[in-house]
C-alpha cells in the first residue's frame, strides 16, 4: 500500500495510508450493492426461464452471438490493461499508466461500439424490442421471448450505464495523471477507479453466459 | 486504528476548535453546504419532522374517516390516496431514516473518538438525495397521489393503478440512494475511524446496532431499487417481467419486494434497541446485563433478517414448502430480540432507577416491544396468519412495534442527547408528561385494533360492516391524544433552545465518549483525541448519600 | 518484494497478469465450448461454473480481494453471502410450487 | 359490538386453539416481564436505601437458560402452525368444486349446476368444498374471516382453497387484498345450508343448463367443433378437413407436447390452450388454432373447461 509519511490527508484520518485503506473498503462496500442490485435482475433471470422454459431459451437464441463473445473478449482485456497501468504506475512509470488507460478507454468505446452502435440497431430492425407490436417471436415463443428481452435490454442497459459512468472516471484519471498528481506514493484513486472498473467486467462477465450462452442449447 | 504516535504527517486543519459546531458561521451557505457530520445530522432532524407531521396528519384523516361505518371522508379515492402517502411517507421518510441519520449521524464520531464520519461529503450528498427524494414523492403525492398502498403490489401497481406511480416510484429510488450512502459511511466510520484503545468489545451498543443497521441499509436497499426499476419499467411500456399476460410472475414481485422490506422494518427497530441500550444502563446506573449476548443479538438480527421476509406471503400463493421454510427461519429471527428484552430486564435489576423522560421512553419501549414482538409470533404461526394476515390484527403488530416502540426510541434518544447536541436543557416535567400522555394515546388507538383484525375487518378499508364501529371510534379517539402527545415535545423542545438552561458536559452522569466533549461539541469534536481503557458502562455504584 | 528492484517487482507483476489474461481469455473459451453442449433443459446452467470461476480470477487477480484491509474481504464475503440467500431463498418458491393439481382420471 | 367471532368450519375450532394458545403464551411472558418490569421500578428506584449486593457477573448461564427456553416454546409453535397449514393444501377427495372468478370490486361464483352468484356463495352444511379461483384483472383475496381461511387470488393462474362448513347460517365475505377504488365494496356474504335447503336452492337457481351445457353452447358458437368435431370426437373422426385433438377423455389424463414433453390436461393447460393455444401444442399437431384471449372472459373459460371435463366423463363413466 501506499507509504503514509509526509502526505496531506483529511483531518478525520491519522495518516495518508489510513484514508488510503479507507477509500479502499468504501469502494469495495460500494460494490457489495451493486453485487445486489445485480442480483435482483438474477432473480428476475431465474423465475422467468422456469416458467417459460421454451420460449425465453428461443428469446436467447436471437442474440447475436460473436457480438457478446467478442465483447467479453474485450471487457477481459481492457481490465487486464487496467491492472497493467497500476502495476506501472507502482513503480513511479505515469506514462506508461496512461498508455494503458488510454488503450483501455479505446477498447471500452468499441464495446459500446458494438453493443450499442450494432447490436442494439440490430436487435431493433428485427423486431426484438419487448414492446414491438410485431415482436420477432410468435407462437408458443412470444410469451417467454418478450421476458427474455426484457430481462436482455435492462441487463445490458443497465452494463452500459455502468460502463459510460466507468469511463467517465476513466477520463478524470488519465487527466489527473496527466497533470502528474500521481507518484507511488499516492495513487489510491487509480486503484478505487480500477476496482469499479473491474467489477463492472464482472457484471459483464455474468449477463454474458445468462443472455448468450445458456438459452443457446 | 489510527495511531497518533508518528503525527508527522499534515493533519489539514478544518474549522476552529473554540466555540460549538453552532457558533461556527451562521450564514445559511455555512449550514446548507456544511459537511460537519452533526450540521447535516441538524438539516436531517429538520427534514425528518417536516416529513413526520405530514405523514401524520395523513394518517389523523384516516383515522377520522373510519370514526363511521360508511366512512366520513365520503370518496374511497380520496381515503385509497390517504393511507398510500401515510405508509410511502411513513416508510421512507421518517421511520427508515430516522435515528440513524439524525441520532447516528451525531453520535456515531462523538462515541468513536473520531473528528467526522470517514466521508463527509458523501455524508452530505446524502442528505441532498434524501431531500431530492422527498421532493419528487411529495410533489407525486400532493399533486393527486396514487391508490396502490405502499407495497405497491403487481399488476395493480403497472396496469391498472391511476395516478402518479411513476414519480412516487421515481422519488423512493432517489431516496433509496440516500439511505446507501448512509449505511456505507456508517460502516467504514465504525471499522476505521474508532479512538485508540476502542476495541470491538469496548463499544457501546449502540454503536453496534447502527453497524447492523447500516448492514440492513446497504445490503437490502439495492434489491429495492431494482425492484422500483422493474415496476417503472412495466408501468410505462405496458409490458414487464411482472406481467401475467406474457408468463410474469406477479409473485417474483413479492419477493423483490419483500426481500427488501422486511430488512427494512428491522432497519426501524435495530435503532431502538441501540437507543434503549444505552439509556437503560445510565438511568439505572448499572453496566448492561449480558453485554456481549446484546451486541451478538444486534448483529444474528442483522444476517437472519434476510431469511425471514416470505411470512408476508403466506397466503399469496407460493409453494407450501417455502412457507414452511420462512415460518421456521421467522421463529428464529424472533429469538434476538426476546434476548434483548431480558437483559434490559437483567440491567434494572439491582440498579438505582431514575424516572427521568428519557428513562420513562426506555420503559414503554421495552413494554410496548414485547407486546409487539409477541404479536409477531402470531402471524408467524402459518395456520394462524392465515386467519389474521391483511387484517387490523397485522397493522395493530407492526404499529406497536414502529410507534410504540421505535418512535418511543427516537423520542427517548433525542431526549436523552438533547444537552449533547443542542447545550440546552429540555423542562423535565413538561417532558414526562409527554412520555405518559404519547404511551397512553398510543395503546388506546392500537390495542382495539389486535381486536378487529381477529374478529375479520380487513385492513385498507374505506368502509366496514357497522358491527366494527364502536372500537374504531376507540381507536380514533386514541389517535386525536397521540397526536397531541406528539405537539407537546415539538413545542418544548423549541421553547428550550431559547429558554432552556445551560446543559454541562455530563447531565445524567453517564459514561461515553460522547459526554467527554463540552455541550454543543466543538466542530472536531475532540480538543484531544480521547484513549479508551474501560469497557462501555463502567457505571459505579453511587455513593451513599444522606437521603 | 521489498528485496527485488522495482525493475525485477515490476517483470513479475507484469508477467503475473498477462498469465492471468491468458487463463482468462482460456476459460473463456471452455465456457464458449461448453454452450454448445447438447446439455438438457435443467443443465444450461451448468455453463454457469467456468462464468464463475472467470469471476474469481478477476477478483483475486485484478482486483487483490485477498492483499489490502482484512475488511474488503468481509465486504466481498458478505456480498457473496447475501446474494446467495437472496437468489437460494428466492428460488425455493418457483422450484416447488406446485399449480392447482387435477385429480387424475381414476381418483374422479 | 361483539368480540365473537363464529367458529362455521371444520378447520375454525383448530385455528381457534391455537390462537387461544398463543395469546395464552403471550399473558404468560407479558406477565413476567410487566411484573419484573414493576417490581425492579419499585425495589430498586434510586432513593430506596435497600442494600443491592453484589452483582453476579456471570450471565451466561442465565442467558443460555431463557436462549434455549424460548428456542423450545417457539419451535412447538411452528410446528402447530405448520400442521393445520399443511392441511389446508390437502384438499378431501370428493370435495364439491365451486369456480369463483374476482373481477374489479366484484366475485362471481359458478356452480358446476350452472347457478351463478354475484358476491354471494350457497355451500352445504357438513360436505368438503373446494373453490377453484382466479382473477380476471388484480391479485384480489377470497377470505371468510367464519371459517379462519383466506387465499389470494392471482390473475393467470388457478388457485384452490377448500373448506367444511360445519354451522349453517350467513357469514362476512371480504377481499383482503387491496384492489384498487372499491376494495372495500367487494364484499359479499357466504350462506351455509343444510342438504335439504341446499338441493332445494340449488334446484331454485340453476337455469335450465348446467355449467357444461352452457360451455356446449359456447362450443358450439365459438366454432370448436368445425376442428374438434362434435361433441370433441377429434378432427379426423368427424370428418373435418382440419386436423385436431381429440377432446373426448382428454381432461387429467397426460398430452404429449411438440417440446417432447408431456404435461396433464388440468383447468390450466385448457386454460392456457385456449388463451393461448400456441404456448403448448400436442404433438403431431400443427399450431394452426387461432387465439381466443379477449373474446372469451373468464367464467367462458370455465364453462369451456366443464364441458371438456363433461365429455371425459361421458367417454368412461
Amino acid at each position: 500500500m501506499t507509504a503514509g509519511s509526509g502526505l496531506p490527508h483529511e483531518f478525520q484520518y491519522a495518516d495518508a495510508s489510513h484514508q488510503a485503506n479507507t477509500a479502499i473498503a468504501g469502494m469495495w462496500l460500494f460494490l457489495a450493492t451493486e453485487v445486489l442490485l445485480f442480483g435482483g435482475l438474477i432473480l428476475c433471470w431465474i423465475y422467468s426461464r422456469h416458467w417459460n422454459p421454451v420460449g425465453f431459451d428461443a428469446g436467447a437464441r436471437q442474440t447475436a452471438l460473436w457480438i457478446g463473445t467478442l465483447n467479453t473478449a474485450l471487457l477481459i482485456t481492457s481490465s487486464f490493461l487496467y491492472a497493467l497501468g497500476v502495476a506501472f504506475m507502482r513503480v513511479g512509470n505515469a506514462r506508461a499508466l496512461i498508455h494503458c488507460l488510454v488503450l483501455t478507454l479505446m477498447l471500452a468505446l468499441a464495446f459500446l461500439v458494438l453493443k450499442f452502435g450494432l447490436e442494439y440497431r440490430d436487435d431493433f430492425a428485427r423486431h426484438l424490442f419487448p414492446t414491438a407490436t410485431r415482436f420477432a417471436l410468435t407462437g408458443a415463443e412470444a410469451a417467454g421471448g418478450r421476458l427474455f428481452f426484457i430481462f436482455y435490454f435492462l441487463g445490458t442497459g443497465l452494463h452500459g450505464i455502468h460502463m459510460l459512468v466507468g469511463m467517465g472516471l476513466l477520463v478524470w484519471i488519465i487527466r489527473r495523471a496527466r497533470r502528474g498528481e500521481f507518484s507511488p506514493q499516492y495513487y489510491t484513486p487509480v486503484e478505487v477507479v480500477g476496482l469499479y472498473w473491474s467489477f463492472v467486467d464482472l457484471v459483464w462477465l455474468t449477463l454474458y453466459p445468462l443472455i448468450y450462452l445458456v438459452g443457446r442449447g | 486504528m489510527n495511531s497518533t504516535a508518528a503525527d508527522t504527517d499534515i493533519a489539514v486543519p478544518r474549522g476552529q476548535t473554540e466555540g460549538s459546531y453552532l457558533t461556527d458561521g451562521y450564514s445559511v451557505r455555512s449550514w446548507l453546504l456544511s459537511t460537519d457530520h452533526k450540521r447535516i445530522a441538524m438539516l436531517y432532524l429538520a427534514s425528518i419532522t417536516f416529513f413526520f407531521f405530514i405523514g401524520g396528519a395523513a394518517a389523523a384523516l384516516v383515522r377520522l374517516n373510519l370514526i363511521v361505518p360508511e366512512g366520513l371522508l365520503g370518496s374511497a379515492e380520496a381515503y385509497n390516496r390517504l393511507f398510500t402517502m401515510h405508509g410511502v411517507i411513513m416508510v421512507w421518510f421518517f421511520l427508515v431514516p430516522a435515528v440513524p441519520v439524525t441520532l447516528g449521524n451525531f453520535m456515531i464520531p462523538l462515541m468513536l473518538g473520531a473528528r467526522d464520519l470517514a466521508f463527509p461529503r458523501l455524508n452530505l450528498l446524502s442528505w441532498y438525495l434524501f431531500m431530492a427524494g422527498g421532493v419528487v414523492t411529495l410533489w407525486a403525492l400532493f399533486s393527486g397521489g396514487l391508490d396502490t398502498g405502499w407495497t405497491f403490489y403487481t399488476p395493480l401497481s403497472t396496469a391498472y393503478a391511476k395516478g402518479h406511480v411513476v414519480m412516487a416510484v421515481v422519488g423512493i429510488f432517489i431516496s433509496g440512494f440516500s439511505s446507501i450512502a448512509t449505511g456505507l459511511n456508517f460502516i467504514v466510520t465504525i471499522h476505521q475511524l474508532r479512538a485508540p484503545g476502542l476495541t470491538w468489545y469496548r463499544l457501546p451498543v449502540f454503536i453496534w446496532s447502527m453497524y447492523s443497521l447500516s448492514v440492513l441499509l446497504v445490503l437490502a436497499t439495492p434489491v429495492l431499487a431494482i425492484t422500483l426499476v422493474l415496476l417503472a419499467f412495466e408501468r410505462l411500456f405496458h409490458i414487464g417481467i411482472f406481467d401475467p399476460a406474457i408468463g410474469g410472475d406477479p409473485l417474483l414481485f413479492q419477493h423483490l419486494f419483500w426481500f427488501y422490506s422486511h430488512p427494512a422494518v428491522y432497519m426501524m427497530i435495530l435503532p431502538g434497541f441501540g437507543v434503549v441500550s444505552e439509556i437503560i444502563p445510565a438511568f439505572a446506573r448499572k453496566s448492561l446485563f449480558g453485554y456481549k449476548f446484546v451486541v451478538w443479538a444486534s448483529v444474528s438480527i442483522a444476517v437472519i433478517s434476510f431469511f425471514v421476509w416470505g411470512h408476508h406471503m403466506y397466503v399469496a400463493g407460493t409453494s407450501l414448502y417455502s412457507a414452511l421454510l420462512f415460518s421456521i427461519l421467522s421463529y428464529l429471527v424472533a429469538v434476538p430480540s426476546a434476548i434483548k428484552v431480558f437483559n434490559w430486564l437483567g440491567t434494572l435489576h439491582k440498579g438505582y432507577i431514575s424516572f427521568d423522560a428519557p428513562m420513562l421512553y426506555a420503559l414503554g419501549f421495552v413494554g410496548l416491544f414485547t407486546i409487539g414482538g409477541l404479536t409477531g409470533l402470531w402471524v408467524a404461526a402459518l395456520a394462524a396468519d392465515v386467519h389474521l394476515t391483511q387484517t387490523y390484527f397485522v397493522v395493530a403488530h407492526f404499529h406497536y412495534i414502529m410507534v410504540g416502540a421505535m418512535v418511543s426510541a427516537f423520542f427517548g434518544g433525542l431526549h436523552y442527547w438533547w444537552p449533547k447536541i443542542t447545550g440546552r436543557m429540555y423542562p423535565e416535567m413538561w417532558a414526562r408528561i409527554a412520555a405518559l400522555i404519547m404511551f397512553i394515546g398510543f395503546n388506546l388507538t392500537f390495542f382495539p385494533q389486535f381486536i378487529l383484525g381477529y374478529l375479520g375487518m380487513p385492513r385498507r378499508y374505506f368502509s366496514y360492516p357497522p358491527e366494527f364501529q364502536v372500537l374504531n371510534v376507540l381507536s380514533s379517539a386514541g389517535a386525536t391524544i397521540l397526536a397531541a402527545a406528539y405537539l407537546l415535545p415539538l413545542g418544548y423542545l423549541v421553547w428550550s433552545l431559547l429558554y432552556g438552561d445551560k446543559a454541562p458536559a455530563n447531565p445524567w452522569r453517564a459514561t461515553g465518549l460522547e459526554w467527554k466533549t463540552p455541550s454543543p461539541p466543538p466542530t472536531v469534536n475532540f480538543l484531544v483525541t480521547p484513549v479508551v481503557t474501560t469497557g462501555p458502562y463502567e457505571y459505579p455504584p453511587p455513593e451513599r448519600t444522606s437521603g | 518484494m521489498s528485496v527485488q528492484s522495482p525493475k525485477q517487482s515490476l517483470r513479475t507483476e507484469v508477467a503475473r497478469l498477462v498469465r492471468l489474461w491468458v487463463l482468462l481469455l482460456l476459460v473463456g473459451a471452455v465456457e464458449f465450448g461448453a454452450s454448445f453442449l447438447p446439455l438438457g433443459h435443467l443443465g444450461r446452467p451448468l455453463i454457469m461454473i467456468p462464468a464463475i470461476a472467470m469471476i474469481g480470477l478477476v477478483a483475486f487477480g485484478f482486483m487483490n480481494v485477498t492483499k489490502g484491509p482484512v475488511i474488503v474481504r468481509t465486504f466481498a464475503v458478505a456480498a457473496l453471502f447475501w446474494l446467495l440467500i437472496l437468489l437460494a431463498l428466492g428460488s425455493v418458491d418457483p422450484l416447488t410450487r406446485v399449480n392447482y393439481t387435477v385429480p387424475t382420471p381414476d381418483q374422479r | 359490538m361483539n368480540l365473537w367471532l363464529p367458529a362455521a368450519s371444520s378447520n375454525a375450532p383448530e385455528t381457534d386453539r391455537l390462537l387461544w394458545a398463543l395469546l395464552l403464551m403471550s399473558c404468560v411472558v407479558l406477565a413476567l416481564v410487566f411484573t419484573l418490569l414493576l417490581r425492579y421500578i419499585v425495589k430498586y428506584r434510586a432513593t430506596s436505601p435497600l442494600d443491592r449486593g453484589s452483582v453476579s457477573q456471570k450471565t451466561w448461564r442465565l442467558e443460555v437458560g431463557w436462549t434455549a427456553a424460548t428456542l423450545v416454546v417457539f419451535f412447538g409453535l411452528f410446528v402447530w402452525g405448520a400442521d393445520l397449514y399443511v392441511r389446508l393444501f390437502q384438499p378431501p377427495q370428493q370435495a364439491l368444486k365451486i369456480y369463483v372468478v374476482g373481477k374489479q370490486w366484484m366475485w362471481k361464483v359458478e356452480h358446476a349446476g350452472g347457478q351463478r352468484e354475484i358476491n354471494a356463495l350457497h355451500v352445504p352444511l357438513g360436505r368438503p368444498v373446494q373453490l377453484l379461483m382466479t382473477s380476471e384483472d388484480v391479485i384480489h383475496d377470497f377470505s371468510i374471516p367464519a371459517f379462519r381461511i383466506k387465499h389470494d387470488v392471482l390473475p393467470g393462474r388457478y388457485e384452490a382453497l377448500w373448506f367444511t362448513a360445519t354451522r349453517p347460517g350467513r357469514y362476512q365475505l371480504y377481499c383482503t387484498q387491496f384492489c384498487g377504488l372499491d376494495h372495500a365494496k367487494m364484499t359479499g356474504s357466504v350462506v351455509v345450508l343444510s342438504q335439504p335447503d341446499y338441493a332445494n336452492w340449488l334446484a331454485r337457481n340453476g337455469d335450465d343448463s348446467t355449467l357444461a351445457a352452457q360451455g356446449q353452447a359456447l362450443y358450439m358458437r365459438y366454432g370448436c367443433s368445425g376442428c374438434h368435431g362434435g361433441n370433441g370426437v377429434g378432427g379426423g373422426a368427424s370428418g373435418s378437413t382440419v386436423r385436431a385433438p381429440a377432446l373426448v377423455g382428454l381432461y387429467g389424463s397426460p398430452v404429449a407436447l411438440a417440446g417432447g414433453t408431456t404435461v396433464i390436461a388440468d383447468d390450466r393447460y385448457l386454460h392456457d390452450s385456449i388463451v393461448m393455444p400456441q404456448s403448448e401444442v400436442v404433438a403431431g399437431y400443427e399450431p394452426i388454432m387461432p387465439s381466443y384471449a379477449g373474446q372469451i372472459d373468464e367464467e367462458g373459460l370455465l364453462k369451456l373447461i366443464a364441458y371438456i371435463q363433461s365429455l371425459a366423463a361421458q367417454a368412461n363413466p
